[in-house]
C-alpha cells in the first residue's frame, strides 16, 4: 500500500486546485448552484475533457486515462474542499463506475461518451424504503420497456444519460438499462435538495423505453456501492478539511476581549480534535481507494472511510458553524453550504452506524 | 397602606369587574391600564404603577387570567426597555416613552450587538460624537430583532475611546425613522430572516435622549439585560391555552403575529424532541437497537434537563440559596437539541437529504437540521456559557484579562 | 413529585454529612478497606443504631424509622459521597429491601435484627453470566437444603445472615430463602474487588440448610432490582459530585505556568461539563426515588437514575484523575478509590447500555 | 574518505566478521563496540564514532541485525544521557561518563519533573547553590524511572531566582549513591511502581560535573528531550522475534529485565486493543448491536490511526514537508486506548467489578481498567498534547504567559 502520494499525484492534486480555486470559487457557486441545470456546463467540460478528468479510472481504450482509483480519489477529495457542484461525481464516478462493473460491450460503448464529456449521465439505483442491497429493487423491466421510481438521483433532471437497476422480468433477474434523458415515459421531478449544490431528482418510469446494457447482480452492487462510498468518503474529507481551514483563518482573525478567539483553549482543543478526525478520515479514505479491486477487504475499508469520514465532515461543519459564532449561522456565511453537503453525504449511502455494522460483518464478525 | 395579597385580589377584581370589556378597543383598554397602574403595579405609584411588591405580582397577574383580560404589550423587547427607562431615564424620558411603550403604540428594539462584538458585548465600536445640540451616530449593529418594525432603539455607543472598555459606553434612545439608519435583514441558514443589521450613517440623536450619565452606557445595559433574562425565564410556559372570545383578542393576535414572527423557527432550534418517538416509529427505526440506544439518551436528558429547571425553581420558592442547577438550562438545551438532531437524522435517514415541502414532514426536518446549529450560538455561545458557569457557579479563577486600558489601544476586529 | 428536599431532609443529608466527614474520612477507609471485615463494624453501628439509619424506610413496627425511600437514597448520596465502606449498602438497603418485598411473617422476623444492626445481611442474588431476571437462576433448594452458586455478593464473607434467592424443587418457583453466615454446606470465597472498599464474595452453596422465607417471582425480583437501582443511583451521585469537588479543590491550588489551572478553559469546560451531567443524574435519582411505590413508573424512573448516574460518575472520577495529572494516577492520591467504585458501579445491576434499552421498554416502546 | 552505503555496509560486515562472537562477555564487547566506533557510528571519530551521517545508520543497524550483533547498551535513558553529554560536556566529562553509560556498566536515570512542575517542565524549583567547590542541591524530584538503580541522574536544578524562569536553570550530572540524595518509590493507582520519588537534602555536586554554562540548563534539557522523543520513535516496532543462541543474550536479557520492569503494564495502559474480538466473542456479546458500534468504532480508529502513523512515516521518507500526521499519534493513542477501556468495560460487564487472578483473563482486564487513564496523562496530558498540536500544527496564536519576570516573582505552587 502507499502512504504518500507520488509526485504525479501531488501535481494532479495542486493542479485541480488551483482550477477550482481560480475557477469555481464558492462565489461562483452560489451563482450557478440556482440556474437550470445548477452548474456550470462549461467548468465541468473544462474539468472533464480540457484536463482530462472525465475518466481517470477507465482504461485508455475507452478514451480514459487508465489512472487508478487513487487519482480519481484525489480530484474528488479537492472538489468536495471546493464544493464543487458539477456532476462530475454522478457522471464521472458513478455513472463510470456502473459501466464499468457492467462490462459488456453494449455498456462501453456508453462510455466514450462520458469521459469525454459529451453526455452527462446519472444512475438511479436508489428506492423509497429500499435496503443497500437489490432486494428492495421494484423498478422492473419488461419487453424493454421500465415501470417504477427511482429516488434520489444526483443530477437526474438535468442528466442526457439515465442508468438504471431494474429487475428483469420474466427472468427476475437483474438488469443495468439506459435510458436517454428525454425518454418517454421518463417523468422527471426536480426536488428541493438540502444539499443546494447536488441536484437530486426523483424518477418516474411509466413503459420507459430502456436499452439494457449488462447484467446485474448482488455481487456487482456491492461493488458498486463499495466504490461509491470511497469516492464520497474522499469527497467528504475534502470538505472536511475546508471547514478546519476556515475554522483556522476565522479563528485568526476574529477578536474577542482583547484576543484572537484562535488563543483561547476552547477554540484550540476543538481544532486539534477536528484535525484528528480528519486525519483519521484522511487516512481511511486514502488507503481504501487503493483496495478497490481486492474483493476480500474492499467492502470493508469502503465501510470504514465512509463512516470515518462521514463523521469527521460532520463535526468539522458543525463546528465551524460554532466557531464562527453567529455570522456562522448567516446565509451569507458559506459554511452552511458545506454543512448542508456533510448532512447530506452523512445519509447517502448509509450511515455510520449502518456502515460500522457492516465493516464488522466484512471482518467475518 | 400596605399591600396584602387579601387586599390586592380583592381591588384588582372590583376593577376589573369594573373596567374589563373583551371587545374594547386594545390601545383603550391598555392607556386604562397605564392610567389605573394595574398594568405595571411593582411601579412606583408616580410612574404607571401601584407600588405593589414583587411577591404579590402573581395575585394581580391571576385575576387578570380569570377573565381573560389583556395585559400591557409585552411581545418584543417592550418591557425591559420600559424597566430601563424608569430605572435609568430621567423624568422627561419616562413622561415621553413608558405609556407608548406599554400600550404597544411604539416599537421599540435593541441596538447592542455588532459585527465585531458578539461573545464580548462591550468591546462596541459603534461611536456617537457629540456635535453642538446632537449626538451624530457612525457604526453597525446587528441581531437587531424588529428593527425595521422599531420607532425607537436603545443605542448602546462608544463616546471615550480613551478610558477603559467598560466605562466609554453610553445609553441612547435613538429614533429609527430617519435618514442616516438604515435597516436590512439578515437571513439565517435555515432560510429565515428573523434579524437584521442596522447601519448608522451620520444619525442623529437629540441630546436629552442620553439616558444616564455619559460613560454609564454599560451599566445600563445590564439593567436591560438583567430585565431580558427575567422576562425570558417568566415567559417560558405562559400563553393562553385557547384564545377566548372578544375583539380585543384579535387586535392582540395581530400585535402579535408581527413581532413574534422571527420566533417561528425557535421550536426547531430546540431539535423538537417531542417528534422523536413519533419519527422513530414512522421510519420503522424503533427496532434498531442502535436508534434505540440514542433515543432512550436524548428522552433521558430531556426528562433530567426539565427536572433539573424544576429543582431549581422549587430552590428558590422554598427560598433555598440558589444551587449550580439554576445556570445549566442553556447549555442543557443545546446539549439534548444536538442529540435530537443526531436522532432525527438516523432516524429519517436517506429524507434527511430533501428540503421543502416534499421532504420529510413537508420540510419540518430539514428546517431541525438546518436550525439546531443556531442554539449553542445565539444568547451566548456554549463556550461563553460553559466559562460562566465555571466562574460563577463553581468559582474558578477568572482567566486574566487582556482588553484592560484605554480602548483605544486594546486590540479589536 | 418534590423537587427540593425538606428541612428536615436536608437536617438528615447535613448530620450524615458531617459523622461521615469527621468519623469516617477517607483515611480511616484506607485503614478499614484492608481489614479482615473490610470495615469498621463500631462506625456501621453508630450509623444504624445509634444515628437511627438502620431502617429508614422500613415501618416503625420492625423498628425502622418509617420515612420514605427518599431519605434511604439522602443517606447513601452520602455515603457515596464519602466512600463509606460499610455494610450499609448490602445489609440496610439491599436485604432490608428483600425482607420488605418478600412481605411475609417469616421475612418480617429478621428485619429488626437488621434495623437495630444487631446482625449484618447481605443478599445473593447474581450468578455467573446470569441476565437480570429469574431465567437464569440455577440455585435450587430441596427439602430446606440450597445448592448451587452465587456471585457477587457483597460484604458476602463477613455477613450474619445470608439471603438467597433459589428455585424451590420440585414445584420449581422462585423463594427467598435466609442462610445463616455459618451454615454448613455454605462455601464463601473472598473474592478481590476492584473496588477496594466494596468487599464480593463468591458463595458456594452444597445442601446448605435454608429457611424459605417467602415466595419470590419475577415481579418482585425486578422491584428489588430497581429499588438497588435507585439506591446505587443516589450512592453514585454523592461519589460523582466528589470527584468534581475535588477536581475543583485541587485545580484551584495547583498552579501551572504562573496561573492555577483552574483558569484555564480546557478544565474549565471540563468541569462545567461534568456538572451538568452531575446535576442531570441527581434529578434523575432524586426523582426515581419517590416513584418506588408506582408500579408502571418505577422501572422506568430506576433504569434512567442508574444510566445517568454511572455515566456521570464514570466521567467525574476519569476527569477527576485527568485534572489532576499524575499525581491523580498515583496510589496516594485517593481518585482512584473512587474511580474504582465508579467503574465496579458502572455495571453492576447492568450498565447504561443495558439500561437505556431497559428504559424504552418501560416507556413501552 | 567519504562514507557510502556501499563502503559502510563492507566495512561493518568485515568487522562483524572478525570481531563479533555471540558468547563474548557483554560489557567486553560493548567495550570494543566504543574503540571500534561501530557501536555510535554518527559520532566523531575522536569520541567513539565514525562521524557518519544519519542516514547510513539504518544500514550499519542492518548489518548488525543480519548477523543478531548486540549493540551499546539502550535501555532506560541511556542513548539519550549520552547524547546529552556529548552535545554540551566538556571532554572531560565526555571522557568520565560516556563509555560507561554505553557499555552499560553504570545506570543513569533523569531527573526533570517535579511535584510542583508537571505540565509545566520549566518550573523547577529545586535548587543548587554553589558553596566553595561544590553545588547544595535541596528539593524533590519526582516520575523518576529506575532511579533507585541508578549511578547518576541528569538533574535540571534553579540557580538563579532573580531571571525569568527558562533563563534560571542549571543542568548537572548527581551522584545518585551519596548521603542526601532519597529514592522512594511512587506506587501508581494500577497497583505498579514504575517510578520514584527523589529527595535532595543537601546533596552534593562537584563543581565539575555542571553540564553546560550556569543559566544554560533549559536548553541542555531541550536536547535531552528531543533525543528521548527520537529514541521513543525509533524504538516502536524494534524487538528480536526470538532469542538467538548465545551466552551473550543472556547477559543483555538481564540487564532488559531490570530495567524493562518499570514498563511492564505499558501494554494495558493502551487499552489492549488486540484482545477486543476474542473478548467479544469469549463473553458472549459479539451479537449485541451496541457492543458491536463501539468494537467496531475501536477497530476503526486503532486501524486509522496506524495507517496515519505509516503517512507519517512515508512523507518522511519521501523527503515531503512533515504534515500534520505526524503529530497527532499520542493523542490518537489516548482515545483509543479510552475507548478500548469502554469497550473492555461492556464487554466484561459484571466481571470489571474483579481484580487479581480470580478475575476475567487473571486480572488482565482488571489492570486495563485501571491503567487506561494514565494514557492520557503520562509525557504530556491530552491537553498540553492538543495545545502543542494547536499551536505548532495549526498555527494557531499561543496563549499570552503569565510567567514571565524574575521567577521569584512567579506565581507558583
Amino acid at each position: 500500500m502507499e502512504f504518500a502520494l507520488t509526485a504525479e499525484q501531488t501535481q494532479l492534486r495542486d493542479t485541480v486546485a488551483q482550477f477550482l480555486e481560480s475557477r469555481c470559487p464558492i462565489s461562483h457557486t452560489r451563482e450557478v448552484m440556482t440556474s437550470t441545470p445548477g452548474y456550470d456546463k462549461e467548468r465541468w467540460v473544462n474539468l472533464g475533457r480540457d484536463m482530462g478528468l472525465g475518466g481517470i479510472h477507465a482504461p485508455t481504450e475507452c478514451g480514459g486515462a487508465g489512472l487508478s482509483y487513487s487519482e480519481t480519489c484525489i480530484v474528488l477529495e479537492q472538489m468536495g474542499n471546493a464544493l464543487y457542484c458539477g456532476p462530475y461525481f454522478s457522471s464521472n464516478v458513478l455513472a463510470v463506475n456502473a459501466l464499468l462493473i457492467g462490462g459488456t460491450t453494449e455498456s462501453r460503448q456508453f462510455l466514450a461518451d462520458l469521459v469525454s464529456c459529451n453526455r452527462t449521465a446519472t444512475i438511479a439505483f436508489i428506492e423509497e424504503d429500499a435496503l443497500w442491497n437489490l432486494s428492495g429493487v421494484q423498478c422492473s423491466e419488461r419487453d424493454g420497456r421500465i415501470n417504477g421510481e427511482k429516488s434520489y438521483v444526483f443530477n437526474g433532471s438535468s442528466a442526457d444519460l439515465i442508468l438504471v437497476i431494474a429487475r428483469c422480468q420474466p427472468e427476475g433477474i437483474f438488469g443495468l438499462f439506459a435510458l436517454d434523458g428525454g425518454a418517454k415515459g421518463l417523468h422527471k421531478d426536480s426536488v428541493k435538495s438540502l444539499d443546494l449544490t447536488r441536484q437530486l431528482a426523483r424518477l418516474t418510469l411509466k413503459n420507459a423505453d430502456a436499452l439494457r446494457l449488462a447484467d446485474w447482480n448482488e455481487h456487482k452492487h456491492r461493488q458498486f456501492l463499495d466504490l461509491a462510498c470511497i469516492a464520497l468518503a474522499n469527497e467528504m474529507v475534502g470538505g472536511a478539511q475546508r471547514m478546519l481551514d476556515s475554522a483556522l483563518e476565522y479563528s485568526s482573525t476574529r477578536v474577542q476581549f482583547g484576543r484572537t478567539i484562535g488563543s483561547l483553549q476552547a477554540i484550540k482543543h476543538k481544532c486539534a480534535e477536528m484535525l484528528l478526525k480528519i486525519e483519521f478520515a484522511r487516512s481511511a479514505a486514502l488507503c481504501a481507494a487503493q483496495f478497490v479491486r481486492d474483493e476480500s477487504e474492499r467492502s470493508k475499508m469502503a465501510s470504514m472511510a465512509k463512516a470515518m469520514a462521514s463523521d469527521a465532515f460532520m463535526n468539522a461543519a458543525s463546528e465551524c458553524i460554532q466557531i464562527h459564532g453567529g455570522i456562522g449561522f448567516t446565509w451569507e456565511n458559506d459554511t452552511h453550504l458545506w454543512y448542508r453537503r456533510a448532512k447530506s453525504s452523512e445519509v447517502y449511502l448509509g450511515d455510520s452506524n449502518y456502515h460500522r455494522e457492516n465493516y464488522l460483518q466484512s471482518l467475518g464478525l | 397602606m400596605q399591600w396584602t395579597e387579601a387586599r390586592v385580589r380583592q381591588e384588582v377584581r372590583t376593577w376589573l369587574g369594573e373596567n374589563w370589556d373583551p371587545n374594547a378597543r386594545l390601545i383603550e383598554w391598555r392607556n386604562k391600564l397605564m392610567d389605573s397602574g394595574w398594568g405595571m403595579p411593582a411601579w412606583p405609584t408616580h410612574w404607571f404603577g401601584k407600588d405593589m411588591p414583587d411577591g404579590l405580582i402573581p395575585t394581580v397577574q391571576e385575576e387578570f387570567a380569570r377573565v381573560n383580560a389583556v395585559g400591557v404589550a409585552r411581545t418584543g423587547i417592550r418591557l425591559w426597555a420600559a424597566e430601563t427607562l424608569l430605572a435609568h431615564g430621567n423624568d422627561e424620558q419616562r413622561e415621553r416613552f413608558l405609556r407608548k411603550i406599554l400600550t404597544g403604540e411604539e416599537i421599540w428594539c435593541q441596538l447592542f450587538s455588532e459585527p465585531g462584538s458578539g461573545s464580548d458585548l462591550a468591546g462596541v465600536t459603534t461611536r456617537a460624537e457629540r456635535k453642538g445640540q446632537e449626538w451624530i451616530v457612525n457604526g453597525q449593529k446587528v441581531w437587531t430583532t424588529s428593527a425595521h418594525h422599531a420607532d425607537y432603539g436603545l443605542l448602546l455607543a462608544r463616546t471615550n475611546w480613551d478610558v477603559p472598555k467598560h466605562q466609554g459606553m453610553t445609553y441612547f434612545v435613538v429614533d429609527m425613522k430617519q435618514e442616516g439608519v438604515e435597516v436590512r435583514p439578515l437571513k439565517q441558514m435555515n432560510g429565515h430572516a428573523s434579524f437584521n443589521q442596522v447601519f448608522f450613517t451620520d444619525a442623529r440623536i437629540p441630546l436629552n435622549n442620553r439616558i444616564d450619565e455619559e460613560g454609564n452606557g454599560w451599566r445600563v445595559a445590564m439593567t436591560t439585560l438583567m430585565h431580558e433574562r427575567r422576562a425570558a425565564n417568566a415567559l417560558a410556559g405562559q400563553s393562553r391555552s385557547k384564545t377566548p372570545e372578544g375583539t380585543i383578542y384579535e387586535e392582540e393576535r395581530c400585535e402579535n403575529t408581527v413581532l413574534s414572527e422571527p420566533y417561528t423557527w425557535y421550536p426547531q432550534r430546540a431539535g423538537r424532541v417531542d417528534l422523536a418517538i413519533d419519527r422513530a416509529a414512522a421510519t420503522k427505526t424503533l427496532d434498531n437497537p442502535v436508534v434505540r440506544q440514542e433515543l432512550a439518551q436524548l428522552l433521558m436528558m430531556s426528562q433530567c434537563s426539565e427536572w433539573t429547571a424544576l429543582r431549581a425553581r422549587a430552590a428558590r420558592e422554598k427560598g433555598q440559596p440558589q444551587g449550580p442547577e439554576g445556570s445549566l438550562g442553556k447549555l442543557a438545551n443545546s446539549y439534548i437539541a444536538r442529540q435530537a438532531l443526531r436522532v432525527h437524522t438516523i432516524t429519517t435517514g436517506l429524507g434527511s437529504m430533501l428540503e421543502g415541502e416534499d421532504a420529510p414532514m413537508e420540510g419540518l426536518i430539514a428546517e431541525i437540521l438546518l436550525s439546531v446549529p443556531a442554539i449553542s450560538i445565539a444568547g451566548g455561545t456554549d463556550e461563553i456559557q460553559k466559562n460562566i458557569i465555571a466562574e460563577r457557579v463553581l468559582g474558578m479563577e477568572k482567566e486574566p484579562r487582556l482588553d484592560g486600558g484605554p480602548f483605544r489601544e486594546v486590540r479589536k476586529n
